[in-house]
């Protein structure tokens, strides 16, 4: 955190990866009065980046704080600030602020099953996550990690996937919505596919992110195969303007969505109101 | 959603611009403008080396938006368009810079303060580019079908010329025979040909042409969709009937007014009309006695301030035959002044006055008052330059009453959304430069539901509508304007304020599918004038291509970012 | 004020005023450069925002020119932006703008000379007025 | 400012007796099974001035009041309201019905989803002074509007026509744009004028709109200049003179007079009557080739 | 022989008075208001069209004996209108038929020879009121008979036979 | 707390104007011909109208502005250059504060000096003395008694005036109130008897029956209320409640850009505001009135006393005289708690 809280940092982009056709990928690194400065972070937590001129966006973090090196962000185009992004070069300069919010709790993950459950851009903080804990293999347990997107060339970071197929004790679960051609993996929608797998709560945690419609059937499904509500973990969205509980914009009940959350368990969700 | 690359490409036009403007300073303020990619100048950018240079460049940058700064768009915005479509590039994505009309031209001897204008016009230039979005041009079916409303001379005119091009044509008359007007007349000027024989010859290329489908005594129910597809309702005497059309010629005529109780019309026995004179003509009646004829009956007054236009000359005609019929009764024309147009009317009127009738002048201000009571017996009449009153024996007084607008018109006009004027004629597109056409796509006009017309005025414009529908039947398509309006559901309140300001009638309040009203754009009958996106308070509808995003950000960006004179620059 | 160089937006309809702006190009008629033209379609298309929005943004005057009513490519464009020019003129004035801040014309394709007569004569006469009340720089804002 | 003093006794009878009225046609009109509400008015808890009512039952009905108190525009709420399903009764002065009138001709709102009862009003008073307030003195309106019921017959208020300070049009420029800045000054941008205001029904106001970002939100004189002209503007021929965003505003700025201007304006340039009175030829969807041209030529 | 409506009405056929427009060009160069200065409407030759047209009557009254059948109204007129002529057959028709109040007849052949105001209006202008000179009240053909019988008389009398 | 002595009323603008040599002096000024009062920056030979008329908009406007720039940055090739603005330049002093406004800072630290501190607020408040004048009560809609405030010595206030006959008593509270009241003494006094009297028995009329308490339960037991239907039907959503409530804080950031440079800015927003929680993708979590009308009063009454133990309201009743429906907080507290006893019975 920066000493000003409303004054960003300097993001320098170094290079942009196309994820899907409206999301790209930045990598930044950070600058403080034009030197660069170490950016430490923790996987979940989200940064609220500036375009100059234009405006401000939370925006997740999905890259590894266990990987020494730059800064990723995925962006996808939806306002005018994602547009500006998408506009950008390699070489031009974001703000930023952060990192912001609470993260995983990583360290009560630990010694745990996982059961991801990402739907389309959704994964994009989960990526952080699960790279971390892949990077930390041998604290957790099995890791099982279902994904979907409406389509084959929707699916985000599909360079990681095969990395992490590779990796020990770890499975991961590919669906599209609908057939399309040149796809022989599975299809339905991520609920279908996780009722499918079914897999026994027992020890294990799920983390689920994804679009509202897919979290609602999702949690409704985990709660019918027995998981309990501190061992169903996911993530809310919410309209952010300082990132740091002030604006009150994302407050919902008594919580901050950019201080308390965005992650929470399923029992915390439960003290607060379901709608807004 | 790929990244905005701008380029930007400056015009030397030879010395034409280059003289004046420092172009290649030009080229390097336009390389920091905001997503500005690539910048170049040519010495002339419209010749195979600029435009190859162009194409180039789009390919080696990755370009997708291109702004040309040299002349005006008017001449070589078409070909830049289709350098960049070659290119890969939509041909919306270009914008045109004017440095040489607007700069360098104007400010011969101001080098400076041209080139800091020609960089500021680049940069609006780039502002607008970055903001503009790939457009298609759609293009639209012509059913090869016309429906033709009124079986007058200008309808059958219209019906019949389309008739042998071979287009299917529904021609539709409310009465039970052809003809409209023109059956009860009796001679035709010029030439004195009998009306029957006209209307035999029409008559004939309908009826006996097989493309023409007839439906007497029915009328128009109902009419929707627009150039190229319409879909229109008739009610004939064996039902309703439903038809598929892409063009419609409103050919409804008029009708004679007749103004009861003017000058005792329908109270004293010898007040007639001229259409009750004709018709007593084509019965053979000619023992009319001393006959007055009083024009301009019913119009140029404060009711009606229209001329007849035809009145006139069908005065003239008729008391020519009344005089040579009977060279002894007195034939009398009072008129106001005499509308004889074209030397053959001209003609015409020498000719009755040579035969005897009388032209007499009179006054708005003291118009003439009929004689007799139950009968008429004569007609009063006041001479300003004398400032005598004397009577005219009469037995027969004609009242030349000018055609008005037939009542069903505005109702058909509301169906066909197209405007009426305050009389209740159709209004044209416009009187010189689209005549019989309307600003609506797709439907014509011709005769005298357009203005009172004669005979042969109906037979051209029934001929020239005809020819105005047959273009777009002959395409087979039209190809529409690609800076349509377009409605944004989300923002639109339904409030129909630019139903009520298109022109062309493009734009329909309809429902979304919460029953919600919301405005609808027709992108085929939209001309893209943009007159609703200007009146929409909730900027619910846009101009594609000129979008207020794309206005603001030009307006933002001379108002706020900076004189490239300055240090900025 | 005689050094003030007015900073002018002039929004000229497609066929007419623009046209008529080629023509006074093509003429070299000779006018001062402080104007600079956005082409719309139509006279019609300026929103009464952009102008409102030009003048608190800081350009010093607008000038919106269109075909000479009766003439409107569109057939009644200009007509609608005759009366909306009307009330914002009014409500300009009542906001304690000076009466020539804003503008409507009408050039038609052929009048170069005409084009060149009221661009020139209005920048005189904003030249005369000097800049604009409402500068964005001088003011902060009321309760920051 | 004002004109008169407080309403005399005798016409509070008069008020009263139309009160009962009132009570009585709406607490009928909520009998029926597809009424939803009925808007009127109540007193305020410190009872010193009205605010909307929506009574619910013919209970509720009993708590509406009609007295030269009852400033709020009913009309107003109805655009939000038009997606319930049912019958919404609200009572209407003249200028309430005018709003009423052009909201219907908007379809923000439909004439069969209401029940309407004309209240002829005499003239409403300010909390404070007592006066005639100045828009109610300015009425010459008739409100000719297809009621369901009436509490008597809806005629033309006669009252004075005045025009009160400060008169815009007779200042001078420097005097005009010091009266302006000055009132400007008071707004702190809180929107309260538009979103009090009948004829703000635009599912997204353009002054809250990201693109373009028309306003710049910065609170300076500039952005006051823009919001204000840009308001007064849309409502341009719509305006019914009601006069709430004036009331509305917590700093007192004198917004009544910029729609007053406006209104002034279209009457003496176009011969528009006002929004509201008539349904034919709304001053900015129309034209007429014989509007007068002060443009041509270059100036007036 | 009385004249009828039907006679004027050939006149009027037959010189064209019914293609006269009203424009008023032949009153416009027509001499007569030098002649006699002031002059009536119903005097001039558009009036007495007009009075033609309307059935008015030409035949009393002085108002068809003013023209100086000068022709230059029908020079002027763009419709064709043979003014002089119609006016010229019309006192002839007149004088045939008795109505000669207005007409001076020749004092040696007894002819009609030129109407009454035209006469006066010569005497008025030559200042001979006091005796009216003979040659003033002989027509032009008997004039030059006249004055060729004097010249015979005087240069040849051998051929001059009384 | 000590009394530091006796000010003459007529005193008080040449005091002020002395002051305003060495710190930023604000007061409230006379605005507007309605009679009006706002807190401003005042000027030598300026009229201070101190006493029965509450300004319009709450002392949080000197802390908080209604617009308020972050940073201005500007760019050249591929660096930006950010620069943090000052939020103020010297250190000031709040003349003729209110009890209620005074308690309300003490709620809005909880939010802006709480980790992350917000540096521009902090200055503002550390920097800035606030004299407070003793409150007697400005209107019918007082009711800071109601919710434990005491508007004579309001906690928070460095100098306390208290108004006697032509003038006031001054005492001083804090440390910063005493270095303060050294620059007072020139105009000070020793009071008399019956001016200590009349200081000492000074009492407010603001009402102590307002009841602003949530029932036992949280947010679930009143979730439901048909409180928000009535306070939501009547409610045009304008939020002028927002702007004039001395506890609201809640703010929106704009950038601007002019050529290569531009600005941030912060401004209020209010929770009414339809396009409040409108997200770049165009979904809005609360999109319908009646939701934004409970979150305010929700936030108020049960989340603010749930996170920070009190409610957020100090009882000066801004919102019902500013509201256009005159809808006060109270009102709609009383309504949100009946339903509560409906539900029991």
């Amino acid at each position: 955190m920066n000493e000003l809280m409303m004054i960003p940092l300097i993001a320098r982009i170094r290079s942009i990866r196309e994820v899907t056709f409206d999301t790209l990928m930045f990598e930044v690194a950070i600058e403080k009065d034009g030197k660069e400065v170490p950016f430490s972070y923790l996987p979940g937590q989200f940064a609220e980046l500036s375009v100059f001129g234009v405006g401000e966006s939370p925006i997740s973090i999905t890259s590894t704080c266990t990987r020494p090196g730059l800064v990723e962000f995925a962006v996808r185009e939806v306002g005018l600030v994602t547009e500006a992004m998408h506009n950008m070069r390699p070489g031009d300069n974001m703000g930023i602020r952060g990192p912001l919010g609470n993260g995983f709790p990583v360290d009560e993950m630990k010694g745990k099953d996982i059961l991801f459950i990402a739907g389309g851009i959704g994964l994009a903080p989960l990526r952080g996550l699960i790279n971390y804990v892949l990077d930390n293999r041998s604290d957790f347990g099995a890791v099982d990690i279902i994904y979907g997107a409406r389509a084959p060339n929707l699916l985000c970071f599909d360079w990681e996937f095969d990395t992490w197929k590779a990796a020990p004790d770890t499975r991961v679960h590919l669906t599209i919505d609908a057939p399309a051609a040149g796809w022989n993996g599975s299809v339905g929608f991520v609920p279908a596919i996780v009722k499918e797998l079914a897999l026994p709560p027992g020890n294990r945690l799920a983390v689920a992110c994804g679009p509202p419609i897919m979290i609602k059937y999702v949690l409704e499904d985990l709660a019918a195969a027995g998981y309990r509500d501190e061992d169903v973990i996911t993530t809310l969205e919410m309209k952010m303007k300082c990132g740091v509980g002030k604006c009150g914009r994302c407050n919902i009940g008594a919580k901050y969505i950019c201080v308390d959350g965005p992650v929470f368990r399923l029992s915390e969700l439960k003290t607060i109101p379901s709608e807004y | 959603m790929s990244r905005v690359k701008v380029g930007v490409f400056v015009c030397h036009c030879g010395s034409n611009i280059g003289g004046t403007v420092d172009v290649p300073d030009v080229v390097e303020y336009a390389k920091d403008l905001p997503l500005v990619h690539y910048s170049e100048d040519n010495l002339y950018t419209c010749s195979d080396a600029g435009l190859t240079a162009i194409k180039e460049k789009i390919k080696e940058h990755g370009l997708n938006r291109v702004v040309v700064a040299s002349c005006t768009p008017r001449t070589h915005e078409e070909l830049f368009r289709r350098t960049c479509e070659e290119a890969g590039v939509n041909r919306y994505l270009f914008e045109f810079v004017n440095l040489r009309e607007h700069c360098s031209w104007i400010h011969m001897n101001q080098p400076q303060e041209a080139t800091c204008k020609a960089k500021e016009l680049v940069r609006l230039g780039a502002a607008k580019a970055a903001r503009l979005r790939p457009l298609e041009i759609a293009r639209a079916q012509i059913k090869p079908a016309c429906l033709v409303i009124g079986g007058g001379v200008a309808g059958l005119s219209a019906a019949g010329s389309l008739a042998q091009q071979g287009f299917e044509v529904h021609l539709v008359e409310r009465n039970d025979r052809l003809g409209g007007l023109t059956v009860d007349l009796w001679k035709l000027l010029p030439g004195d040909r009998p009306a029957s024989e006209l209307l035999h010859t029409l008559t004939a290329r309908v009826t006996k042409n097989d493309n023409v489908t007839l439906y007497l005594s029915s009328e128009l129910n109902e009419i929707t969709g627009f150039i190229g597809s319409f879909k229109a309702t008739l009610s004939t005497p064996s039902g309703k009937k439903d038809i598929e059309i892409g063009t419609v010629i409103v050919a409804t005529g008029a009708v004679e007014l007749e103004p009861l109780g003017l000058y005792n019309l329908g109270k004293t026995e010898g007040v007639i009309t001229q259409m009750g004179l004709e018709k007593m003509l084509s019965d053979g009646r000619k023992d009319l006695g001393d006959v007055v004829f009083i024009n301009c009956a019913g119009a140029r007054g404060p009711d009606r301030e229209y001329c007849g236009r035809l009145c006139c000359a069908v005065s003239i005609k008729n008391a020519r035959y009344l005089k040579e019929a009977d060279p002894d009764a007195r034939v009398t024309v009072l008129q106001r002044d005499v509308m004889a147009f074209g030397t053959e009317f001209e003609t015409e009127y020498r000719k009755a006055m040579c035969a005897g009738v009388r032209f007499i002048r009179f006054s708005p201000d003291r118009p003439p008052t009929t004689i007799g009571n139950d009968k008429v017996t004569g007609v009063r009449i006041y001479n300003q330059l004398t400032g005598e009153e004397s009577d005219l024996s009469a037995n027969t007084v004609v009242l030349t009453t000018p055609l008005a607008a037939d009542s069903g018109a505005s109702d058909l006009a509301q169906m066909l959304k197209v405007p009426v004027d305050k009389d209740g004629f159709f209004l044209e597109a416009h009187l010189k430069l689209r005549p019989v056409e309307f600003a609506t796509d797709g439907v014509f006009i011709a005769g005298a539901a357009r203005f009172p017309a004669d005979i042969g005025e109906a037979v051209a414009q029934g001929t020239a509508a005809a020819a105005k529908a047959a273009a777009p039947m002959f395409a087979g398509e039209v190809s529409v304007e690609a800076t349509t309006a377009l409605t944004n559901p989300r923002l639109c309140s339904g409030c129909a304020t630019c139903e009520a300001v298109c022109p062309f009638g493009a734009i329909e309040i309809t429902q979304d599918r919460h029953g919600r009203p919301v405005s609808e754009v027709n992108a085929v009958m939209c001309k893209g004038c943009g007159a609703c996106a200007a009146a929409c308070p909730c900027g619910a509808i846009q101009q594609l291509g000129f979008t207020d995003s794309q206005i603001f950000e030009m307006v933002r960006s001379l108002a706020r970012d900076g004189d490239p004179s300055g240090s900025e620059g | 004020m005689s050094d003030f160089e007015p900073k002018i937006l002039i929004f000229a309809c497609n066929w007419c005023s623009y046209a008529g702006a080629d023509m006074a190009g093509v003429s070299r008629y000779q006018m001062p450069p402080n104007c600079r033209i956005i082409r719309v379609m139509c006279s019609a298309r300026v929103r009464p925002e952009q102008v409102i929005s030009a003048l608190t943004q800081g350009l010093d005057a607008v000038l919106v020119l269109g075909c000479h009513p009766g003439d409107c490519h569109y057939t009644e464009g200009n007509y609608l932006t005759r009366r909306r020019g009307i009330m914002l003129k009014n409500l300009l004035e009542t906001m304690g703008f000076e009466k020539n801040r804003f503008q409507v014309n009408w050039v038609s394709a052929a009048e170069g000379a005409r084009f060149a007569q009221v661009v020139s004569e209005f920048v005189e006469e904003i030249k005369a007025l000097g800049p604009s009340h409402v500068s964005r720089d001088k003011d902060t804002g009321t309760h920051a | 400012m004002f004109h008169a003093i407080r309403t005399p006794g005798r016409m509070r009878d008069q008020l009263k007796d139309m009160q009962t009225r009132l009570r009585e046609i709406a607490a009928a009109f909520l009998e029926r099974p597809d009424a939803l509400f009925f808007i009127g008015w109540e007193m305020t808890p410190d009872e010193k001035e009205t605010r909307p009512f929506f009574a619910r039952n013919p209970r509720q009905a009993q708590r509406l009041v009609w007295n030269d108190l009852c400033h709020p525009n009913p009309a107003s709420y109805l655009p939000r309201l038009r997606d319930r399903e049912g019958m919404i009764g609200v009572a209407v002065k003249g200028c309430d019905a005018r709003a009423l009138r052009e909201l219907i001709r908007a379809n923000q709102i439909e004439r069969k989803n209401l029940f309407v009862l004309g209240i002829p009003c005499t003239g409403l008073v300010d909390p404070n002074t007592g006066a005639i307030a100045s828009r109610c003195a300015e009425c010459q309106y008739p409100v000719d509007f297809d009621y369901d019921e009436t509490l008597g017959p809806m005629e033309t208020p006669a009252l004075t026509v005045e025009r009160s300070a400060p008169d815009l049009d007779a200042m001078s420029l420097q005097q005009r744009r010091a009266f302006w800045k000055q009132e400007l000054d008071k707004c702190i941008r809180c929107d309260a004028c538009r979103k009090i205001c009948y004829g703000c029904y635009c599912p997204e106001c353009i002054f809250e709109m990201s693109d373009p970002k028309w306003a710049t939100n910065r609170g300076d004189l500039a952005d006051k200049i823009f919001y204000h002209a840009v308001r007064a503007y849309h409502l341009a021929g719509r305006c019914v003179g009601c006069d709430e965003c004036a009331r509305a505003c917590p700093m007192g700025v004198r917004l009544d007079l910029l729609n007053r201007s406006l209104r002034d304006h279209a009457k003496e340039m176009f011969s528009f009557d006002g929004a509201g009175i008539t349904d034919e030829k709304p001053l900015l969807r129309t034209f007429s080739t014989e509007d007068p041209d002060p443009f041509f030529g270059g100036d007036e | 022989m009385a004249i009828t409506p039907k006679d004027i009405d050939r006149l009027i056929r037959e010189h064209g008075l019914g293609a006269c427009l009203e424009c008023g060009k032949c009153t416009a160069i027509c001499p007569m208001s030098e002649v006699f200065g002031d002059i009536e409407y119903g005097h001039t030759p558009r009036g007495i069209v007009e009075k033609a047209l309307f059935d008015s009557d030409l035949i009393t009254g002085d108002a068809i004996w003013y023209c100086l059948t000068c022709d230059v109204c029908t020079k002027g007129c763009p419709s064709g209108v043979h003014f002089r002529d119609f006016m010229e057959e019309l006192r002839e028709m007149m004088i045939a038929a008795g109505h000669d109040e207005h007409g001076v007849r020749c004092r040696l052949c007894n002819r009609y020879f030129v109407p009454d105001p035209s006469l006066k209006m010569m005497i008025e202008k030559m200042d001979v009121k006091d005796s009216t000179p003979e040659f003033l009240l002989t027509c032009p053909k008997c004039k030059t008979r006249d004055f060729g019988r004097k010249m015979m008389k005087n240069f040849a009398p051998g051929r001059f036979k009384e | 707390m000590t009394v530091i002595g006796y000010m003459k009323r007529s005193a008080l603008e040449g005091v002020l104007g002395d002051i305003s040599d060495k710190l930023e002096v604000i007061a409230p000024l006379p605005s507007g011909d309605k009679g009006a009062v706002e807190l401003r920056r005042f000027e030598k030979g300026a009229q201070v109208s101190i006493g029965p008329v509450k300004p319009m908009l709450p002392l949080k406007t000197i802390f908080l502005p209604p617009v308020e720039q972050i940073f201005r940055f500007s760019k050249s090739e591929n660096e930006t250059t950010v620069t943090a603005s000052t939020p103020i330049t010297r250190d000031r002093v709040v003349f003729g504060a209110l009890g209620c406004d005074i308690a309300a800072l003490a709620l809005i630290d909880e939010v802006f000096l709480r980790e992350p501190v917000d540096e521009a607020y902090r200055e503002r408040r550390t920097r800035t003395t606030i004299v407070a004048l003793a409150c007697e009560g400005q209107g019918p809609e007082c009711f800071c008694a109601s919710v434990g405030i005491d508007p004579v010595r309001p906690g928070g206030a460095d100098v306390v005036m208290i108004p006697v006959k032509d003038g006031f008593i001054v005492e001083t509270i804090t440390k910063k109130g005493e270095q303060l009241g050294t620059m007072l003494q020139g105009a000070l006094r020793d009071p008399t008897g019956p001016q200590k009297k009349t200081a000492r028995s000074f009492t407010s009329t603001s009402r102590s029956d307002v009841d602003l308490s949530a029932p036992a339960g949280g947010w679930s037991a009143v979730w439901e209320s048909e409180a928000w239907e009535d306070a939501s039907a009547r409610c045009i959503g304008c939020g002028i409640c927002t702007v004039v409530c001395p506890t609201c804080h809640c703010f929106d950031v704009h950038d601007e850009r002019h050529g290569n440079g531009g600005e941030r800015f912060r401004k209020w927003d209010s929770c009414m505001a339809v396009n409040f929680t409108m997200m770049a993708h165009g979904e809005n979590p609360r999109p319908q009135h009646r939701a934004r009308v409970r979150q305010r009063y929700m936030h108020k009454l049960v989340y603010f006393p749930e996170n920070h133990g009190a409610v957020a309201c100090v009882g000066c009743g801004r919102c019902a005289v500013a509201c256009p429906n005159r809808t006060g907080i109270g009102e709609v507290a009383d309504r949100m708690r009946e339903r509560e006893e409906d539900s029991n019975e």
